[in-house]
């Protein structure tokens, strides 16, 4: 089987844009979203001959969405703009982030199983057995056994067995909008003055819902009112409450967001 | 002298062909189950402290003995079969999915990864680490996949439930400021026009990630 | 602290699944036999001096890893009440996956029961059911496993296109309950009802431990 590691390769719309994203990183502020958008959408032209539907799909809602936003950056002001249409773009955009970032999570926690993966490699069951001396002692392992029984055992082992459900996380997706997470966090977050990224997350099981906390806290970051807080890759993070926002633009609100 | 029980372990354990459940232990030397996890702790960390070539490790819900890690080169030389290919990243991706998000659909997993994932369980199911667990009670029955115990034992785990949270995975500030930003619609402090010749690095493949793994 | 090669013989013999020669941890420890010896040796002195479960033995030309004569109690036990009930679910599937996909990898017959089926196969070979019947002319060379005439012996068939044909269609996990249940306590509707007396009432058959092994 060809195990190759892909790293140019896009394994999906996701992969590229994540890719296109953060390899930006180095100078965050000067990220252009035309630049992104631009190579998305050239470098779907390239892919385009080798996609499935259901992958092709993918990238074009995505390039869509892109390219609306860029479309709306490009305006001048935004007063001309149908309330709700504008509402419904940030929607588009909020939940494409969400994914982004539940996809980016996936991706990096597969990198810690190749971790495990590798670890584990390293050490060699014993797979010995029994020693002569106690083989009179097994009962004859056929005793009984007709073809039958060696039929229906086949069928056991070749038929799905319901396995103990891991109660890691249910499927439904709970959907909590960003602007209600902000104002819970602004509610609580008070109260408690600071306290774990982790702690605010305490209780919710659905990646979608620790993703939108994790929005709610950067918008509330970004509106000065809190901070946040890493001591290094991986470490725990700390949000705390400004009790004097850094700046000082009036009520708390989701502009955002909004939706 | 050492217990007769802790012997008794070491005895059993020596003659097993698998991961020899506590449970098991715990009757055959009519001991509680929390004495035998005892036993059996100490046992490891006695090996650990004198230095022994092998541990005493707890995998996919038992106790067995095996190599020292750090000897694995002597092992690999002395193992017949060769150790299995090393996976793709879309098929770790893949199985991260369907180890956090157990039991989960192919269409779900589909979602997360935006790309079709046929050909990557397919692959997965056939090396053993994913299988039908069973169909999603709703419309439609979806087949529901989960991992084995084979991808218990391939990370070296006891259970799945010792996976690392998933919450430890999201995304730090950082990222979520590039993607954020990166995806911010109104002008952005100091937005200039792109740099010229910024055209991306087209990848040197096609896309057969989707179906291969 | 015990040196490198005192504990890489440790690693190695803990992952053999039968005597190894002296020669071959020479070679594997670029060491001289009689510095081997020597070390074994050591070991051995040191299992007894700490009072271990398990001794490190000298046997048909080589050395191994064995539970101590004086836990033989315990072990006996583990094959008797643990090992047996374990084995025949496990080792059932396994021999059933043998017989109807011959000839197999071990690997395929992993990948069909998601378990590590080394073990397993090591005991059906050693009991004489399974063995060893060729190579796959792949790259990789895996030995391939077939059944032996004792197999067909202890079933009374007459070869192996003998052996019930499977259904075409694969039921679901409630059929198989049922028919399993029709085995046990007889012949369900529509089957092949068994010869009377063979109506086996399998003490040790349980679909619990289907998993395990």
């Amino acid at each position: 089987m060809p195990y190759t590691v892909s790293t140019p390769v896009f394994e999906g719309p996701f992969d590229l844009l994540l890719h296109l994203i953060t390899r930006e990183q180095v100078d965050l502020w000067e990220v252009s979203l035309s630049a992104i958008v631009d190579a998305y959408v050239a470098t779907l032209e390239e892919l385009r001959a080798g996609l499935d539907l259901e992958t092709a799909t993918e990238f074009l809602l995505i390039a869509a969405v892109l390219l609306e936003l860029k479309t709306r950056r490009l305006l001048p002001g935004r007063d001309d703009v149908e309330l709700e249409e504008e509402l419904a773009l940030w929607e588009e955009r909020d939940l494409l982030l969400a994914r982004l970032l539940e996809a980016k999570t996936f991706k990096d926690a597969s990198a810690v199983m190749v971790r495990l993966i590798d670890a584990a490699g390293r050490s060699f069951p014993r797979v010995a057995g029994l020693e002569e001396r106690f083989a009179g002692l097994v009962p004859d392992l056929l005793e009984g056994v007709t073809p039958q029984r060696l039929r229906a055992a086949y069928l056991r082992a070749t038929t799905p067995k319901p396995v103990p459900t891991v109660a890691l996380d249910h499927v439904a997706p709970v959907r909590t909008s960003v602007a209600e997470a902000v104002a819970e966090l602004a509610e609580r977050l008070p109260r408690l003055g600071r306290a774990s990224f982790r702690a605010l997350v305490d209780g919710l099981d659905e990646r979608l819902e620790v993703i939108v906390r994790f929005l709610a806290v950067l918008e509330l970051v970004k509106q000065g009112r809190a901070e946040v807080e890493q001591a290094a890759n991986f470490a725990e993070l700390h949000v705390a409450w400004l009790t004097t926002p850094v700046t000082d633009d009036g009520p708390l609100e989701v502009e955002e967001y909004a939706g | 002298m050492a217990p007769e029980a802790a012997r008794a372990v070491e005895a059993v354990l020596m003659v097993a062909d698998g991961p020899v459940p506590p449970q098991l232990l715990a009757e055959l030397l009519e001991l509680p189950l929390a004495a035998v996890d005892e036993l059996c702790e100490a046992l490891r960390a006695d090996y650990e402290a004198t230095d022994r070539g092998f541990v005493l490790a707890r995998v996919a819900g038992g106790y067995r003995f095996q190599s020292h890690p750090d000897l694995a080169a002597y092992v690999e030389r002395f193992v017949l079969e060769g150790q299995s290919a090393r996976m793709s990243a879309a098929a770790l991706e893949t199985l991260a999915i369907v180890a956090y998000k157990q039991p989960v659909s192919r269409a779900q997993v589909a979602s997360i990864r935006g790309v079709n994932v046929d050909g990557v369980l397919k692959t997965l199911t056939s090396r053993g680490y994913v299988a039908e667990v069973g169909r999603d009670p709703g419309p439609g029955q979806a087949v529901l996949y989960g991992t084995t115990p084979l991808f218990l034992e391939k990370l070296g785990l006891d259970r799945v439930g010792d996976l690392p949270p998933l919450a430890d995975f999201v995304p730090g500030p950082d990222v979520v400021e590039a993607l954020e930003h990166g995806l911010r619609a109104g002008p952005p402090p100091g937005e200039g026009a792109p740099a010229p010749g910024e055209t991306p690095t087209p990848p040197d493949d096609d896309e057969h990630g989707a179906g291969d793994g």
